[in-house]
């Protein structure tokens, strides 16, 4: 049976991707949070997973505006890397993990989750930034596959923090239903607070930030107890993607810890942070 | 250090920086009334269509059925103008980008701050509010 | 406040449509099936909608392979007629309702359902020859604007009935807090049963069909409680677009009767059916 | 007259009159397979692409990147091999559309009956199963 095996919340920021594509993590304003990433780096690298499972938003580069869903999942072999404007990112391409996300697909539709399939895909920074945060030297190859989940975050009605929380919960309960013996990471991005249009541009709250990284571990209860104003209003009109970190919150058990955590201000205008949970839900240690 | 000096003292931006609205939100109606303008800066993610853009902007805009207020929005790059009438954000910068302007300066745009101003704001911890 | 003023479940094969549009309702092979909707298309012509909700789906003409939502609502101010291959049909573009539109995709995603919003759509024969079955003479424009309502029938897994009689409820629920005074008719689409491909191509079932049409009625429970394998099993696997019909039966209130309704093979490849409901649900005869 | 007794007698259909499955659901792994041919198929709704496959078939074929199977049953007009490779009816219907092919005569194909058979099995109340 497949089983979780971490959960890693990071920000998606272009810019995060672009200091490693051209070699600037030394530099004073990235240094500091690559430092921060290094020791969750180094567990994840002692703990690779066959597949990871990585929740993300598009952002005007594969779903445009004439159908806009509210949670979709990649069903395809292989993910092109996105050329956003600017070029593709010089890493490999994502091969996908067919199988298990058919999977997904069947138990969530069967658990009432409306998803929509998304059978051809380029995938953005929102995908390829946490896989680099992952695993920065990738190669030729990533060192997993990957299942793409897609969340609206960007037009409004997003679906609400409780939703997104079940929808995680009901992900981790299909990842557990699935028959092969796979080790599965799930990827929450994007966040923290920032706002990139209007007079609140370039908003950080810190405060809200630091409560969100704690309360995510062992009461994410009270942040999908949240209305989508209250994500907005905090942590900004694309803080709101914090959300998608609830999702991966809910396909992990009830009996994780905390491995490391990172929180740096700025990259690009972004609070930016990390946070890695081991999944102990169903090892011995469990029965304490 | 205008900029610098606002957050200092945790001010909220006055209408005398900006004409932008606080927040943008992008819900079904901004939506409806964006399309034209967001389908027209989504497609400049392609070389060719960023090249058929530059030829000529008033046409191509015109291709896309722009309105008369989001066409002179485009061509004048009244980026405050273009979310006034429907733009997201993540389809505006892909213009930006043609034009090589960073988040930065549409930041500094939006808040009446110019680019090292606003890169400044964000580097001392970013712009509090409430 | 807006109110369902009646249900209309009928099938939406092209050819019923292509049989209007070339004067043919009177041919011997089409005047049964015309004749079981005079009843009807009189009764609805005494009681105009202002806005019609068409529950439907696409075939290929407007939402491809690359992504297919399960729920999708589209949200424009008019939508052009579909051309799928042979010409557009000449009917007239139709006109959309996009406040309610909004007010319908909000109140959803609140309510837990994961929709997508189609804010450009073509409209195929799914949706304009149902708005033919109840006004065969537009003329330059449909009597009603309309909000078109997509669900996935055609890739597997479809939603399940239950979740289609949910979303139906959830749908009437939403309409009837919609806050301008309109008079609203839902239209379930598709069906009876049918199978287009493989052996059993050219299925009719009509003893599961009339029991269906009995039942949707008074016990929409008992066809909400078939699995998709029934659906296929009995209805064929065209015929599994019935449960569109459910859509439609829980958008009304449970105090409803039958005004006609008729039953048809065969229209081409299909059982084709019409049933009529006036909702009495909030009027003074309630009361009994 | 072959398909009336079939019907009369309530017969399933049997290996000898058709290779096809009895039935197709197009699930998910079903999609990613067909994928290209269906793309291929479901873009011949408009004209300018009608003209181009009928200019070059195989060509056309290519530029979807079908499968050298799916190309050869497209070319064949293999009605049953496009659903064994993929096929979703709703696409292959355009195909079968721009041949001036009628549904009646795609039912025939898969049941192993002529289209006037297969029409007047429907007309006498389709085909009874189970
Ligand atoms: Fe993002
Ligand atoms: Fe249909």
């Amino acid at each position: 049976m497949a089983n979780v095996i971490w959960g890693l919340a990071t920000s998606h920021v272009p810019s995060i991707g672009a200091a490693m594509d051209n070699g600037k993590t030394e530099d004073p304003y990235w240094k500091p949070l690559f430092d921060g990433y290094a020791p969750a780096r180094k567990w994840m690298a002692e703990h690779p997973p066959d597949v990871a499972v990585i929740v993300y938003n598009d952002h005007a580069n594969a779903i445009g505006m004439d159908l806009v869903p509210t949670f979709a999942i990649g069903t395809a072999d292989s993910y092109d890397v996105a050329d956003e404007g600017w070029g593709r990112r010089q890493v490999p391409p994502v091969v996908g993990a067919p199988q298990l996300s058919e999977h997904l697909v069947r138990e969530l539709v069967d658990s009432s989750f409306d998803i929509a399939t998304a059978n051809r895909l380029d995938v953005d920074h929102g995908l390829t930034v946490p896989l680099s945060v992952y695993c920065s030297e990738p190669g030729e190859a990533w060192p997993c596959t990957v299942v793409p989940v897609l969340v609206n975050v960007i037009q409004s009605p997003q679906p609400t923090a409780a939703r997104c929380y079940e929808f995680g919960k009901a992900i981790g309960q299909a990842i557990r239903s699935f028959p092969q013996d796979s080790k599965v990471a799930v990827f929450g991005t994007g966040g923290m607070s920032h706002q990139l249009a209007g007079a609140r541009a370039g908003l950080i709250n810190e405060q809200f930030d630091r409560w969100f990284l704690k309360k995510i571990e062992n009461d994410p209860e009270a942040l999908a107890a949240l209305t989508r104003e209250d994500y907005v209003r905090e942590a900004g009109t694309e803080g709101i993607e914090m959300i998608m970190w609830l999702v991966m919150r809910g396909a992990m058990s009830t009996n994780i810890s905390r491995v490391h955590d990172a929180y740096h201000v700025p990259a690009s205008n972004t609070a930016a942070a990390l946070a890695l949970f081991d999944d102990l839900g169903d090892r011995p240690e469990t029965a304490t | 250090m205008k900029g610098k000096t606002m957050l200092d003292t945790d001010e909220q931006p006055t209408g005398s920086q900006t004409k932008a609205r606080d927040d943008y939100l992008l819900d079904v109606e901004h939506t409806r009334q964006g399309y034209a303008l967001n389908q027209m800066c989504g497609s400049l993610i392609r070389a060719e269509n960023r090249a058929r853009f530059s030829e000529n902007e008033a046409r191509y805009c015109d291709e896309f059925g722009l309105s008369p207020e989001q066409k002179q929005a485009v061509l004048e790059r009244d980026w405050t103008a273009m979310m006034n009438l429907g733009g997201s954000i993540f389809y505006t910068f892909k213009l930006a980008t043609l034009d090589k302007k960073s988040m930065q300066y549409l930041g500094g745009v939006f808040t009446g701050m110019s680019t090292e101003q606003f890169t400044e704001a964000l580097r001392s911890g970013g712009r509090r509010f409430g």
